[in-house]
């Protein structure tokens, strides 16, 4: 039985394909502004890898930002639930993830068994978010792939300080104009960042064996300033690519359904 | 503010308002549904009431009497005091003064109308009020300080020591319309005998100020009247609060509401004891059948609301309740503390008696019971102090078998927001789910009610309550 | 000759005008670049070219705007806060209360004859309520800021938006866009939170007079009237210039005033 | 000034390590209530607690909710960090819902970082008001609290020791207000920055070596002939909490105005009135430290505060006042609302600002705010000057 799961954030899109538990393929994309636009290329990009139609897909869960508009399908279910499952399937000594989406930043701590104990969202402000590295990417003229390596050349301490993303960028362009190193300004953002995600983190308590999962968790900058933030070694996900963890759980929903069904 | 709203006196607005959606449900069906054509947005709103049955007319009533008041007390030669829920009004009715309770009229505001209190909220800020100010007072405060509304002649403000945005609203009220001011001031903590006194102690500094203010003299007789009806109403309470503890409970989401709207408006007027008899009467018929009070009549999950539960909003959240099935078991604003309510029993000093033996046993009675109103009590203090608010919602979440407690506020509570997190850690900790809502309870350009809801569902299906 | 000039760079954008005898004979408005020196030097460069006067031929020159301190060109810097007050003086010489609106911030002024700004109000909380809000949310609708100013008339049932973050206001737009309210409905919404927010900051001022608006915002002829709605009083046009370059008029004229004391070329 | 700007800008400045060296304990308290005279009695550093240093807000806002004010986020953030390891105990007072809350957040981060609460701590009830018994509460505080300090620290603290207290600190208090007198003269010969920092230091210093500091540094201005305040604009600044030099710096860097006076918690407000020295010395702590309290959380005496800030504006002779809220000081942004509707209407220019507690102050945005104010005064000047030369011809 072949099932997918599809995740569409406010930033990208994710899908992936799946067969008795084996990941087939996956994609990933820029979102669009209309999620359904979003879903149904990212789902072509998935099945097109796996040489697949949409007819051969037994069952799709959606989640993510958009998943109510997601046109194919079957059942929903929400991030928080998502990540988790998709990051203790892939470690299942995983008791934390933390994941950054375009929009909020969210930390859910796991039981033994996978299932969420307890989660939280970032408070009222965006800043924490993905869009905020996305503003500043902008603002700073970086190619978003690129901030981790770039920050990892920093040698100057800087500091960020204003909780407005907005604002925060403004503070940005003034370092740039102090004549600051990129890679000094991007370090700063990445702790001022960290240590935001890091007291949502803490305030449900964090024990070990956290995870980072979305795009963010790519960027080795945010991986590092993160673990130090919070005291604790962040772990990898076993090679697997942590911004598909959403996708991927959603999948493994789809799998249990379909098995529930048989 | 925009014009057209300074237009209209703010109490006879209201007031009209409440009274015509209270003589709604006794009309023809077809008046019903022309004014339904009139009303697109209140539609929604006065069925929930309406279908609440006699209750929910009477609350209706209950409200728009308020008004009433409001805009006869300076023909009747009454003086007007502007108060906090806070305070209970029993000792103004025993004084023959009018209260104006912000709260409670703010919050009916953000039902009633479809830009809720908007501008008159926004009106407090272009006086100088912070924005981040508590919304729950800056929407009937906006009608006050733009001289939209009846004149007040005074201030009883009793949260100092309780919530400083409170308190700080009613000083900054007071000096802007330079009218008199009084504050109760809470300590710390509470039951111990020096706070006992203490209560006792400003409270007759009060009485004082109120004498001077309003001409009229503390009538004992008359108090103890009222006192009368206020131990009826402590006992119709109790029976409601009982009520809450059976499964499915009998009493509907929308009654919480009732329940204490009705005592910060007319705690020990009979208007107060009529709705409580109908809430009590309704509820029992529902427990005599062993059904919920929900009108699918299937209990799917209990929620203890942990600090407010009046999302007002268009009653947005009652309704959301009703849809999915949530039993509201209550929220630190339905308890008053009486000693006949059976949760005071493991929370020694929490509670009040009422004794009419003599003057002082009737002031220490009305002290007490002043300083046992829900936010007086319950957040004065460290919230894991004893008798505070942490116990407290432990007690109600066990006795009611609350599935899980929701925190509700507005951004202007600094002080449960000072302490949420790790009160809510430390409710987790005690096995029950908890929930921050992020929204504003009166203002939903803080948050919509769709991002609201949203976040809700999320809790209940993530956490495996619905 | 009595050439003089005033260089206004923004956060959004910058803008330069060139001034002759109390006459704009070149201005130029661009998007600001990274750094506030580029945006300074390409803003004067395009105003030179369309004034067709040399850099030379400067007199005096004021800087002004969130980047002022970085021009080089310049021979004195003011605040913003004077220079639009100043600006709209000129632009609308009945004019006794300044609404200007830039990319990130909100200002209301009270000025006096001269344009000399008395009290004044500014917005210290949130991105929320300034040019760069409506920046934002255009790019979600995928219009131009142009297009977003005309929809309220349009509109239906305007939208409420949770406006007390730019970005949390970006997420219900796109929640709104998903489930199918109308373009219009939306920019209405949006140009409602926006005038909200503007309105409270007018009012606590207590306006008397003719109001003016400045700022690229005023443009907006959504918000404009909204805001009008909301605080129960016309907002005066005025056609004698383009209300976004304001802020470099007013430094233009203050630096006239400088030179007819004691002129000093430009650096 | 050398060892006052040491004290004003580091949480840990060389004073208190010195102080912590001798083997004597160091309490930390919040607000202006607890009477700081009851550990010197005790031979107790007492040392205000301050904000300052912070470099994140990771472990304030791990306990702290969203809508609460930075400053008691930021002691937050410094205990969590261990910067406050050199404190044998800390008060907590209920100055206003954001401080409380530091009693529970503090001791609840303790539970997930080791050591950083002190040994003892202690919750200072005080009321917000001061008349009959909400003095009389207090007075039973501040007798608790000296019962408590007595048994956990195995001290006595006798009345004659608390009059010997209140006696050394005067000291301090009269020379404070020796530079205020300074500063009302037509020429000023010290910076605004400069006597805030000053007078910060006297909340964290050894009180001995504070006097002895001050007394010197006094005698040393009055020598100064140069006059800072020639060709700048007098102005006073005032609002909630703040014991930021770098905000004075900002105001004065403008070089366009000289701070004449403040009144800021952490200022002349309260480190300024001299104690009744005879009589009853707790009964003398309770009216200082309670009675005369001037901060917006004693509810409804708006007009005495109104009173004592428009005598200190002429004193200082202040031509306009820089009114500063921090985000969610409802308080002191309520009040600096009613403020500056009263000194406007008597035509004393008014800046009212909201801004964030902490690290990187918002600069740019400040500096625009203050600058176009002080053209504000500017062009109001000129008119003046306009008009008294119309007049005269």
């Amino acid at each position: 039985m072949i099932v997918a799961g599809c995740d569409i954030g406010s930033l990208t899109a994710k899908a992936v394909i799946m067969e008795n538990g084996n990941v087939l393929s996956d994609a990933i994309m820029r979102a669009k502004t209309r999620p359904a636009e979003s879903a149904n290329e990212v789902m072509q990009m998935a099945l097109d890898k796996a040489k697949l139609t949409m007819d051969d897909i037994g069952y799709v869960v959606g989640t993510g930002y958009g998943r109510e508009q997601i046109p194919f399908v079957d059942q929903v279910e929400s991030e928080i639930s998502c990540h988790a499952k998709g990051a203790f399937k892939t470690m299942p000594s995983v008791r934390m993830v933390i994941d950054i989406g375009g929009q909020d930043a969210k930390a859910t701590r796991m039981d033994d068994n996978g299932n969420v104990a307890r989660y939280i969202y970032n408070d009222k402000c965006a800043a924490g978010t993905g869009r905020f590295l996305e503003v500043m990417a902008e603002a700073l003229e970086v190619p978003l792939e690129e901030l981790g390596s770039l920050a990892a050349k920093s040698t100057e301490k800087l500091s960020i300080s204003n909780q407005c993303v907005i604002f925060a960028e403004t503070e940005v362009v003034s370092l740039v104009n102090e004549g600051k190193e990129i890679a000094d300004i991007l370090n700063a953002l990445h702790h001022s960042l960290a240590k935001r995600v890091a007291s949502l983190a803490r305030s449900i308590e964090v024990k070990t064996n956290v995870v980072m999962t979305g795009g963010v968790a790519k960027n080795s900058g945010v991986f590092n300033a993160l673990s130090e933030a919070l005291g604790i070694e962040l772990k990898a996900l076993n090679g697997v690519d942590p911004q598909i963890m959403g996708a991927l759980g959603a999948a493994l929903y789809a799998q249990e359904k379909k098995e529930l069904n048989k | 503010m925009r014009p057209e709203i300074q237009e209209y006196n703010y109490d006879w607005m209201m007031g009209s308002t409440l009274k015509a959606a209270a003589a709604l449900p006794t009309g023809t069906k077809k008046e019903t549904e022309l004014t339904y054509r009139y009303i697109p947005y209140y539609k929604n709103v006065a069925q929930s009431f309406y279908s609440a049955g006699a209750p929910g007319v009477q609350t209706l009533e209950l409200l728009a009497k308020y008004y009433e008041n409001i805009l006869t007390a300076h023909a009747q030669g009454k003086k007007i005091c502007a108060t906090t829920f806070c305070n209970s009004p029993v000792i103004l009715y025993a004084m023959d003064i009018v209260p104006v309770t912000f709260e409670i009229l703010t919050a009916i505001g953000a039902m009633v109308w479809k830009r809720g209190m908007f501008d008159y909220m926004d009106f407090c800020c272009e006086t100088g009020m912070p924005e981040t100010s508590c919304s729950s007072q800056r929407g009937a405060q906006g009608a006050v300080l733009s001289g939209l509304s009846e004149n007040i002649d005074f201030v009883i403000c009793d949260t100092p020591g309780v919530c400083d945005t409170n308190a700080n609203a009613f000083a900054y009220l007071s000096e802007y319309l330079d009218k008199p001011f009084f504050q109760l001031n809470y300590p710390s903590c509470i039951g111990d005998d020096r706070s006992q006194k203490y209560h006792v102690d400003d409270y007759k500094e009060m009485i004082k100020f109120a004498e001077r203010h309003s001409g009229n003299k503390l009538d004992y007789d008359r108090l103890a009247e009222v006192l009368e009806e206020v131990n009826k109403q402590d006992a119709m309470i109790a029976d409601l609060e009982d009520m809450l503890m059976l499964k499915p409970t009998p009493v509907p989401p929308i009654y919480n509401l009732a329940l204490y709207a009705g005592r910060f408006c007319f705690s020990g007027h009979p208007q107060y004891t009529k709705l409580l008899e109908s809430m009590v009467k309704t509820a029992k018929g529902y427990a005599d059948a062993g059904i919920s009070g929900l009108k699918s009549k299937e209990e799917k999950l209990r929620v203890f609301m942990c600090y407010i539960d009046h999302y007002t909003v268009n009653v947005n959240f009652y309704n959301y309740m009703e849809e999915r099935g949530i039993a509201n078991v209550g929220s630190i604003l339905s308890r008053n503390f009486r000693d006949n309510n059976l949760y005071v029993k493991d929370m020694p000093g929490s509670s009040y008696s009422v004794d009419m033996s003599s003057p002082e046993a009737m002031l220490d009675t009305i002290a007490q019971m002043n300083a046992r109103l829900p936010m007086v009590r319950s957040i004065r203090g460290p919230y894991d102090k004893k008798g505070m608010w942490l116990e407290e919602s432990l007690a109600c979440a066990k006795m009611y078998n609350a599935d899980c407690m929701i925190y509700n506020g507005t951004p202007g509570c600094r002080n449960t927001w000072g302490m949420v997190k790790p009160f809510a850690r430390d409710i987790e900790k005690h096995g029950y789910p908890c929930h921050i809502m992020n929204d504003d309870a009166f203002d939903d350009r803080v948050e919509s009610w769709d991002a609201t809801r949203e976040r809700l569902d999320e809790f209940f299906k993530v956490r495996g309550l619905l | 000759m009595n050439i003089v000039a005033g260089c206004d760079v923004g956060s959004l954008t910058s803008k330069a005008v060139i001034m002759k005898n109390g006459k704009i004979i070149g201005s130029h408005i661009i998007k600001s670049k990274p750094r506030p020196k580029d945006s300074a030097d390409a803003a004067l460069d395009g105003a030179l070219a369309a004034a067709g006067v040399s850099k030379e031929d400067i007199k005096y020159c004021i800087g002004t705007g969130y980047g002022r301190e970085k021009i080089e060109f310049v021979n004195e810097v003011v605040s913003e806060i004077k220079c639009h007050g100043k600006g709209a003086r000129w632009m609308l010489p009945t004019a006794e209360t300044v609404i200007d609106i830039g990319g990130q911030d909100c200002k209301v002024m009270k000025i006096d004859k001269s344009g000399n700004v008395g009290r004044f109000s500014a917005n210290d909380k949130c991105a929320s309520g300034t040019g760069r809000f409506l920046e934002v949310m255009a790019n979600v609708l995928n219009i131009g800021i142009d297009e977003l100013g005309k929809l309220s008339a349009k509109a239906k049932e305007p939208i409420t938006l949770a406006s007390t973050c730019t970005v949390w206001a970006q997420a219900d737009v796109i929640k709104y866009i998903n489930s199918g309210v109308s373009i219009e409905d939306i920019g209405a919404g949006i140009n409602a939170a926006m005038s909200g927010r503007v309105a409270i900051l007018v009012n606590s001022v207590k306006p008397e007079g003719d109001i003016f608006m400045t700022g690229g915002v005023a443009k907006n002829i959504g918000v404009v009237e909204t805001l009008e709605k909301l605080i129960g009083r016309r907002i005066k046009r005025a056609r004698k210039a383009d209300p976004q370059i304001a802020g470099a008029i007013g430094a233009a004229l203050l630096s006239a005033e400088k030179v007819n004391g004691n002129g000093r070329k430009v650096k | 000034m050398k060892v006052f700007n040491d004290a004003a800008t580091r949480v840990q400045c060389d004073s208190i390590t010195r102080w912590k060296k001798e083997g004597k304990p160091v309490v930390g308290y919040t607000c202006s209530y607890t009477p700081a005279e009851i550990f010197y009695a005790a031979d107790i550093l007492p040392v205000r607690l301050r904000g300052i240093e912070t470099d994140g807000m990771e472990v304030g806002d791990t306990y702290f909710g969203p809508f609460i004010c930075s400053f008691p986020k930021c002691i937050l953030q410094l205990a969590g960090k261990g910067k406050f390891s050199f404190l044998d105990g800390a008060i907590i007072t209920p100055g206003c819902d954001g401080m409380r809350r530091l009693d529970e957040c503090w001791r609840k981060a303790g539970e997930d970082f080791d050591g950083i609460v002190p040994d003892y701590f202690y919750y200072f009830d005080v009321p917000h008001k001061s008349e009959n018994h909400g003095m009389a509460w207090y007075i039973e505080e501040v007798k608790e609290l000296i019962k408590s300090v007595e048994k956990h620290f195995n001290v006595s603290i006798t009345n004659e020791k608390l009059t010997a207290a209140i006696k050394a600190f005067n000291k301090g208090r009269r020379l404070l207000n020796e530079i205020e007198n300074l500063r009302s003269k037509d020429e000023i010969v010290v910076s605004g920055t400069d006597v805030f920092a000053a007078t910060i230091a006297g909340t964290v210093m050894p009180r001995d070596e504070y006097t002895k500091e001050l007394k010197k540094w006094v005698t040393a201005l009055k020598k100064r002939k140069t006059s800072l305040s020639k060709n700048k604009h007098r102005v006073m600044l005032v609002g909630s909490i703040s014991d930021e030099i770098d905000l004075f710096e900002l105001i004065e860097d403008t070089n366009k105005a000289i701070i004449a006076g403040e009144n800021l918690c952490f200022g002349i407000r309260y480190e300024g009135n001299e104690i009744k020295e005879d009589g009853d010395p707790i009964e003398a702590l309770a009216d200082h430290y309670l009675g005369t309290s001037v901060c917006p959380r004693m509810y409804g005496k708006y007009k005495e505060r109104l009173a004592m800030l428009k005598e200190r504006i002429e004193r200082s002779q202040a031509a306009g006042v820089i009114m500063q809220n921090i985000r969610f000081c409802d308080l002191h942004g309520a009040e600096n609302a009613l403020f500056e509707r009263d000194l406007e209407a008597i035509g004393i220019p008014c800046l009212r600002v909201e801004r964030e507690y902490g690290p990187h102050i918002d600069a740019g945005r400040m500096k625009l705010r203050i600058n176009a104010f002080l053209e504000r005064i500017d062009a109001k000047n000129d008119h003046k000057l306009s008009e008294a030369v119309a007049v005269s011809a």
